[in-house]
């Protein structure tokens, strides 16, 4: 008999040392269900897991979540507006621009505190914060934005003065990027290696939890006010069913959508929750590689454009989808119009005149596991399947895809982009030559299409706003003319809130697919 | 007996030396690279370059691999590619979480497996043994994603009783929270005991010396309960410690389900996101809790069976 | 006094009538697995799948792949007997259609996994010595392996068709199956007819075909069938994971997986391909138990 | 001396798809007290099978068709189990066959000991070890101190047997039932044995139950014997009278194909044939298609146990 108590003391005894937490930091003991129900915890949901905790190179979108509320920028977008005009000072309060448009001269807000107490906000932090992004060691994901900067002068702490080689009209918006850091705080971290990102911003970074959570606390002196929230806890779920399950218990405030119809219009019913569509659409399009040699064919790339029937996907995906405009982001300035018509006969007669009179097999084409991809890829290979062109679909995890697209071997790719601003930004990184996939100055131009390269390179240094809107018209109806791109949706990612969130602001659109946390933000 | 351990241990050392081979080399084959996916849409190809120099990827694979092991072996698994934050921090931030997780299904296969096992076997043929063997056939065969998923309706969503994610702080709270994750692993192992636990119990009772036993008088119950019970679970033990592997991969996906930290997602993310000293780190540590439980299944067999104890 | 010894009237054990007439353990009893009604039921409803399997091509209502997206979302009606998903595809047809994978990869991956388990097994078994350790040793290695992960990076090597799939569950298979033969060739080895044919010199390869061989055969069937089961649950989970078979071609598992994403919508989208699962992976397992019994008789007299 | 066990007409047998399949038919003895009466017969003749009958012990598919067990004033056969028990291991024990396999591997031999003491009497632990080390020392074990703490499986064929026999003896039971206690020991042990169960019998004056496929044990430790076959009992009488002249054709067989010492016989004889299959007995008598005697009458009627004196009984239509 002995034997046996024992063992189970031995049981029981394992689950009390595995379930006490030796290494749990946070404070309260007691296991009262949360904390103090006075205190507001706004929680939020984001469906990946961050990795990089450096605001310049964010890539997933759980990272640009944290780094939201933490950081400012020298100069912002009005919160929830991707409308260039919406652009006010952030930790600039004003700003000038010679009128060559190459000295840019911005004054400084007084007085505002960097977190964990690293000292006041001065112009010196702005000079390291652009050097770092423009740092080619570090390889930042904005760094492009920056090539035309000469020189940073500081006069005095709260004066910065910008020089550019060349005027460039995305400056300003380029400049509404990358957060302000303190060279300090980043050093420390690097040292010790603890994740501790330091920014003014309305809230302070507290903690983050591997794969669970990662908690933001109120900057009590925020320049602009101390924060209504308490805390902001931002919690990775991988999986969307069980994000919904807890917006539905409340256990969650606000979360990312699905981007099905039936899904959106089951949750606009539930009376405490509220359904955002945000307005800045991630277009969708099928580029061709015209480095493959099947895609060199014009004829097919015309047959491919004019059988894909947009209006009726469109139709299916209702409220979270609009009609693509032209070949980039509509809300972009310079989205002029350009769409192929739906035309079956036109897309056979095309297709023989290619030299495939009955079908054809195109090469595969491989997409990432992610819903977001797959629906539209199968919806493509069936509409291609109706006039008898063949597109085999093989799906890989995320960095395989990746790899593949970037050695330039994925002969057509399904991609989503979201752009705002100024055109020639995404003109310059996906149709201009040298930014073709798999070269050494390679950036996103997946259809190594060239044939506007002057144009966008006059277009790069041209602020008069006549010029450059009609260099922007010629570039689309070249890119338009050579078939390499067929958008087939510009998706609009729902949001989901409960109705206990005031936001602080109305909600427009987002460039971080949430909403966006302000000292504004509050909890009824 | 402690001869017989040590050389247990002993042969666990070549297994363990094959695992981290295998997963070291595994890993660098597998397509997709690190710099790409952390520079995602513009990775110029300079910076690519910077990233692997950083990272130490572009040393050649052998001299990798030797570096790779001596710092394995002093226990140090390096840094995360992405967050630089140490392997080992985030191990021993996630490890509790995952063994909360196995410890408590086991419990629960225990106690639903074990006693209905017992029922089972003393009603042996009749229709309350053949129910139990369908049911305990269901839960085996239903995945336990769907299984998951349902519970989680049921129990968290129309019946408010339970929360559907995260793990809580405080011993009862992360208890209150494992009840959910854990009933859904557990259900699957206590049917597999069910029908282990009959077997053996069944094998057991048609043994002789349970014949000399109601010779001397005992009464059946004793007979059942202390002789022929004991020597049957002598192989459930067994079982258990089987399952503990599959236990520990099946966590992946209930982890993801109910949202829940642990060894599983870390390193289904590590894999995703080719976070190589990651991925080493935890699949090395999987690999640990695997040796370590059978060495402790081995443990309690001893226990229970003297024969083996005394040899 | 010594008595002297009586004539040994052999000991058999007391009649027992179940075991009456002794069957050669190393082939099924067919009568006996006959009287076992759990496993004949099983084996109708795993022939029924195969011949669903089959005749995929033929009987299927609906073309699987094609989408309809105005129809997503239906519930039950006359044309789709069980609805469409939501690409609206017919959901029967798919499962009818995912039947014939599952059942495929099911098949390949435990002839695969248990041939080469067994051959691994039987070597170790009947060579001993470093091999057998060395052997062993790998065995443990996979062992200690979260399948499910190790399936996942596998499958990135070798990109995710219907052959990677088979590859990658089979190498978790090996272990168990060498496990087993393994244990059946040591225990048949020391038998005295093996030692007898070995003094009587024949080969090596002979003793393992004519003695070790024939008894691993039918123990292979029942490991083959306890298998089947497990390997479809690990291709569910792996569509789970969003790794393997690529769009649009439809398995159990990434059936399921679409499904679970709108579980609280419209929950047959999973459950429909999840019951189907689910009742093939029971048929497998009665079949498994059925066949144990029929081929270890000293089982034989306490199951029914 | 009074008769303590009466077996009367006992027929057991088991049901296979419907049709009732006879084991034993109408087994009828007596044990008195203080007698050692000895069952002997071919393995399969059934002579277990009526051992494990009045110990209630029958596997599960086999059940006693008719015929009573009496002992004392209970008939054992419809006794329910709760007081069956009160009377097994108490008043009447039983040992086995297999020392290998009968005894509990994980429990030491004090506990299985003890178990006997703690529930057919209450005594304290220290009465129980006591009582414990006293019944090992009776059947001869060395140092019983250590003996409690070990395992089964540290003990020898023959200790182990010796422990068995403790155990039936603990309670100084009145019958006590050998189910071929020596048949898996080798020769020297077997001796031992024997001689031992003989000195217990006379020191507890414990009525033995002998059941054995040897002539020479009968011969050796028993007073009664009886022969049995294919189920039936077909001889009885004193161990002097039967071997003095065996009168069932069977029974001279066993005698003559069982070798002895110094005798001039250099072939042994055999009795040709094999025991008749129990789902298909030959009708009449079932010794008779290898019976050397038999004629037409033995194939067509059944002999029955003709009672010759008050010991004396054959069941054969030409006695020898």
């Amino acid at each position: 008999m002995m034997k046996r108590i024992f063992i189970y003391l031995l049981t029981l005894l394992f689950i009390v040392a595995g379930c006490s937490d030796t290494t749990s930091s946070d404070g309260n003991k007691n296991p009262k269900k949360n904390e103090a129900p006075k205190e507001k915890v706004l929680k939020v949901a984001v469906d990946s897991n961050p990795a990089v905790f450096d605001p310049y190179k964010l890539s997933t979108n759980s990272e640009l979540v944290i780094s939201q509320p933490i950081y400012n920028t020298l100069l912002r977008f009005k919160t929830s507006s991707i409308d260039i005009e919406d652009i006010e000072g952030g930790l600039a309060e004003d700003w000038e621009t010679s009128k060559d448009g190459l000295t840019w001269t911005f004054k400084l807000r007084k007085g505002v505190q960097w977190h964990h107490g690293y000292g006041e906000f001065t112009s010196a932090d702005v000079k390291y914060s652009i050097e770092r992004v423009m740092d080619p060691e570090l390889g930042s994901t904005s760094r492009e934005n920056f090539k035309q900067v000469d020189k940073i002068e500081t006069p005095d702490s709260y004066t910065v003065i910008i020089h550019l080689k060349q005027p460039d009209p995305a400056f300003l918006q380029s400049i509404c990027g990358p957060a302000i850091v303190k060279k300090e705080a980043i050093e420390d971290n690097e040292k010790s290696g603890e994740i501790r990102p330091i920014g003014t911003g309305p809230f302070m970074f507290e903690e983050f939890k591997q794969n669970e959570k990662a908690v933001l606390v109120k900057n009590k002196d925020y320049f602009l006010g101390e924060p209504k929230l308490e805390k902001v806890e931002i919690h990775f779920m991988t999986d969307l069913t069980a994000i919904e399950i807890a917006l539905k218990n409340g256990e969650i405030h606000m979360g990312p959508g699905l981007y099905e119809p039936a899904w959106l219009e089951q949750m606009s019913k539930n009376k405490d929750l509220t359904l955002d569509v945000s307005e800045n659409g991630v277009f969708w399009g099928l580029y061709l590689n015209t480095s493959v040699d099947i895609y060199k064919n014009m004829n097919l790339r015309k047959a491919i454009a004019h059988a894909i029937d947009i209006k009726k996907y469109v139709k299916s995906r209702r409220l979270t989808a609009v009609e693509p405009k032209s070949v980039i982001n509509s809300a972009v300035r310079g989205a002029y119009d350009a769409h192929y018509q739906y035309d079956l006969k036109k897309a056979k007669k095309y297709l023989k005149e290619a030299g495939y009179p009955n079908g054809v097999k195109l090469p595969e084409m491989t997409i990432p596991n992610l819903a977001s991809f797959k629906g539209g890829a199968e919806f493509i290979q069936e509409e291609l399947r109706k006039v008898g062109i063949e597109l085999p679909l093989k799906s890989v995890d995320m960095a395989s895809w990746v790899e593949l697209v970037y050695s330039n071997q994925n002969p057509s790719t399904t991609v989503g982009l979201a752009a705002f601003g100024e055109a020639v930004v995404p003109f310059r990184s996906m149709f201009y030559g040298p930014s073709s996939m798999g070269q050494p100055t390679a950036i996103y131009n997946l259809t190594h299409f060239h044939e506007a390269d002057r144009l966008i390179e006059q277009a790069e240094t041209e602020i008069d706003r006549q010029k450059l809107d009609d260099l922007y018209k010629q570039i689309v109806e070249k890119i338009h003319d050579a078939y390499v791109v067929i958008p087939y949706v510009e998706g609009r990612s729902p949001l989901i809130r409960s109705n206990k969130v005031d936001l602080g602001y109305d909600f427009k659109s987002t460039m971080i697919y949430m909403y966006y946390i302000t000292e504004k933000t509050d909890l009824k | 007996m402690i001869k017989y351990f040590i050389r247990r241990t002993l042969l666990t050392i070549p297994t363990m030396f094959l695992c981290i081979t295998i997963i070291f080399f595994c890993l660098r084959v597998v397509p997709g690279d690190p710099a790409l996916i952390m520079l995602g849409e513009n990775a110029t190809p300079e910076a690519v370059e910077g990233l692997h120099k950083a990272m130490g990827l572009d040393k050649p694979i052998w001299e990798q691999y030797l570096t790779f092991l001596n710092d394995t072996l002093q226990g140090d698994f390096g840094k995360s590619i992405y967050s630089e934050k140490s392997v080992s921090k985030q191990l021993i931030e996630a490890f509790p979480h995952t063994f909360n997780l196995a410890l408590m299904s086991i419990f629960i296969a225990c106690i639903i497996g074990i006693p209905l096992g017992i029922v089972s076997a003393r009603k042996h043929n009749t229709l309350f043994d053949d129910g139990l063997r369908v049911v305990s056939l269901i839960v085996l065969a239903a995945p336990a994603f769907l299984v998951g998923i349902f519970l989680l309706i049921v129990f968290s969503v129309q019946i408010p009783l339970f929360p559907s994610m995260g793990v809580g702080n405080g011993f009862f709270e992360k208890i209150y929270y494992l009840i959910l994750p854990s009933i859904t692993i557990g259900t699957g192992i206590a049917a597999a005991l069910i029908r282990f636990m009959s077997s053996s119990m069944i094998e057991e009772i048609n043994k002789d010396y349970i014949r000399t036993v109601r010779a001397k008088g005992i009464p059946e119950k004793l007979v059942f309960y202390k002789h022929a019970l004991r020597n049957s679970l002598i192989p459930v033990v067994t079982v258990i410690g089987l399952n503990m592997t599959g236990l520990l991969s099946g966590a992946v996906i209930i982890e993801m389900i109910f949202s829940r930290p642990g060894l599983g997602s870390l390193a289904l993310d590590a894999i995703f996101a080719r976070d190589f000293p990651v991925v080493q780190g935890s699949l090395i540590l999987f690999m640990l809790i695997v040796i370590i439980v059978n060495l402790l299944v081995d443990l309690s067999y001893s226990l229970l069976n003297p024969r083996i104890r005394q040899s | 006094m010594q008595t002297n010894e009586t004539p040994n009237l052999s000991t058999m054990k007391e009649i027992n009538p179940a075991t009456n007439k002794t069957s050669s353990n190393s082939f099924i009893d067919w009568k006996a697995f006959r009287k076992n009604r759990l496993g004949l039921v099983s084996l109708f409803v795993i022939i029924f799948f195969v011949l669903l399997a089959l005749t995929a091509k033929w009987i299927v209502p609906y073309d699987p792949l094609t989408q309809n997206l105005l129809e997503k979302f239906q519930g039950i009606s006359k044309e789709h007997w069980l609805g469409t998903d939501l690409n609206g595809r017919d959901i029967l047809s798919r499962i009818i259609y995912g039947t014939r994978i599952s059942l495929l990869i099911a098949l390949c991956t435990v002839m695969l996994g248990a041939t080469v388990g067994f051959a691994i097994g039987i070597i170790a078994g009947y060579k001993g010595g470093l091999l057998d350790d060395i052997l062993m040793r790998m065995m443990d290695a996979i062992m200690t392996f979260p399948l499910l992960l190790f399936a996942l990076m596998l499958l990135m090597v070798l990109d995710s068709g219907m052959t990677a799939l088979v590859i990658v569950i089979s190498v978790g298979m090996i272990p168990g199956s060498a496990r087993i033969a393994r244990g059946t060739t040591l225990d048949i080895k020391d038998r005295e007819f093996v030692k007898a044919a070995k003094s009587m010199g024949s080969s090596h390869l002979r003793i393992v075909l004519t003695h070790i061989l024939p008894n691993i055969i039918t123990s292979l069937l029942v490991v083959a069938t306890m298998n089947m089961s497990l390997v479809i649950m690990t291709e569910a989970g792996l569509s789970f994971l969003g790794v393997g078979i690529s769009p649009p071609t439809p398995t159990w598992g990434n059936m399921i997986r679409d499904g679970f994403t709108f579980i609280t919508l419209k929950p047959s989208l999973a459950l429909y391909p999840g019951i189907a699962l689910t009742i093939l992976v029971i048929a497998l397992n009665l079949l498994g138990d059925a066949l144990r019994d029929a081929v270890d008789p000293h089982l034989k007299g306490q199951k029914k | 001396m009074g008769v303590l066990l009466e077996v009367k007409n006992i027929s057991v047998g088991t049901r296979r798809n419907g049709e009732f399949i006879g084991i034993l038919e109408n087994v009828s003895f007596k044990l008195n007290k203080g007698e050692t009466v000895g069952i002997v017969g071919e393995s399969g003749c059934g002579k277990s099978m009526t051992a494990l009958t009045i110990m209630g012990l029958l596997s599960k598919n086999i059940f006693v068709e008719s015929g009573t067990v009496n002992y004392e004033d209970k008939e054992l056969t419809k006794l329910p189990t709760t007081e069956l028990n009160r009377l097994r291991g108490k008043e009447i024990s039983m040992i086995f066959q297999e020392p290998m396999t009968s005894l509990n591997p994980s429990f030491t031999i004090g506990n299985q000991l003890a178990e006997v003491y703690k529930h057919h009497g209450n005594f304290s632990a220290k009465e129980i070890r006591q009582k414990s080390l006293e019944i090992l020392s009776k059947v001869k074990i060395s140092d019983p101190e250590d003996k409690l703490k070990a395992y089964p499986h540290q003990l020898s064929g023959g200790m182990r047997q010796r422990v068995m026999i403790a155990m039936a003896l603990a309670c100084s039971p009145k019958i006590m039932i050998a189910d071929e206690p020596t048949t898996a020991l080798d020769v020297t042990v077997q001796a031992q044995i024997l001689d031992l169960i003989n000195e217990l019998q006379a020191g507890f004056n414990t009525s033995v139950l002998f059941i054995t496929h040897d002539l020479g044990v009968v011969a050796e430790t028993c007073h009664r014997m009886i022969v049995m076959y294919a189920g039936q009992i077909i001889e009885e009488g004193t161990v002097a009278e039967i071997f003095d002249h065996p009168s069932h054709p069977y029974t001279s067989g066993l005698m003559l194909s069982a070798p002895r010492l110094g005798s001039a016989i250099k072939r042994l004889k055999t009795i040709k044939g094999v025991v008749p299959d129990i789902d298909n007995m030959p009708t009449g008598c079932r010794f008779a298609p290898r019976c050397p005697y038999a004629t037409d009458i033995c194939f067509e009627k059944a002999p029955f146990l003709e009672k010759m004196s008050e010991t004396r009984g054959v069941r054969c239509w030409h006695k020898l």
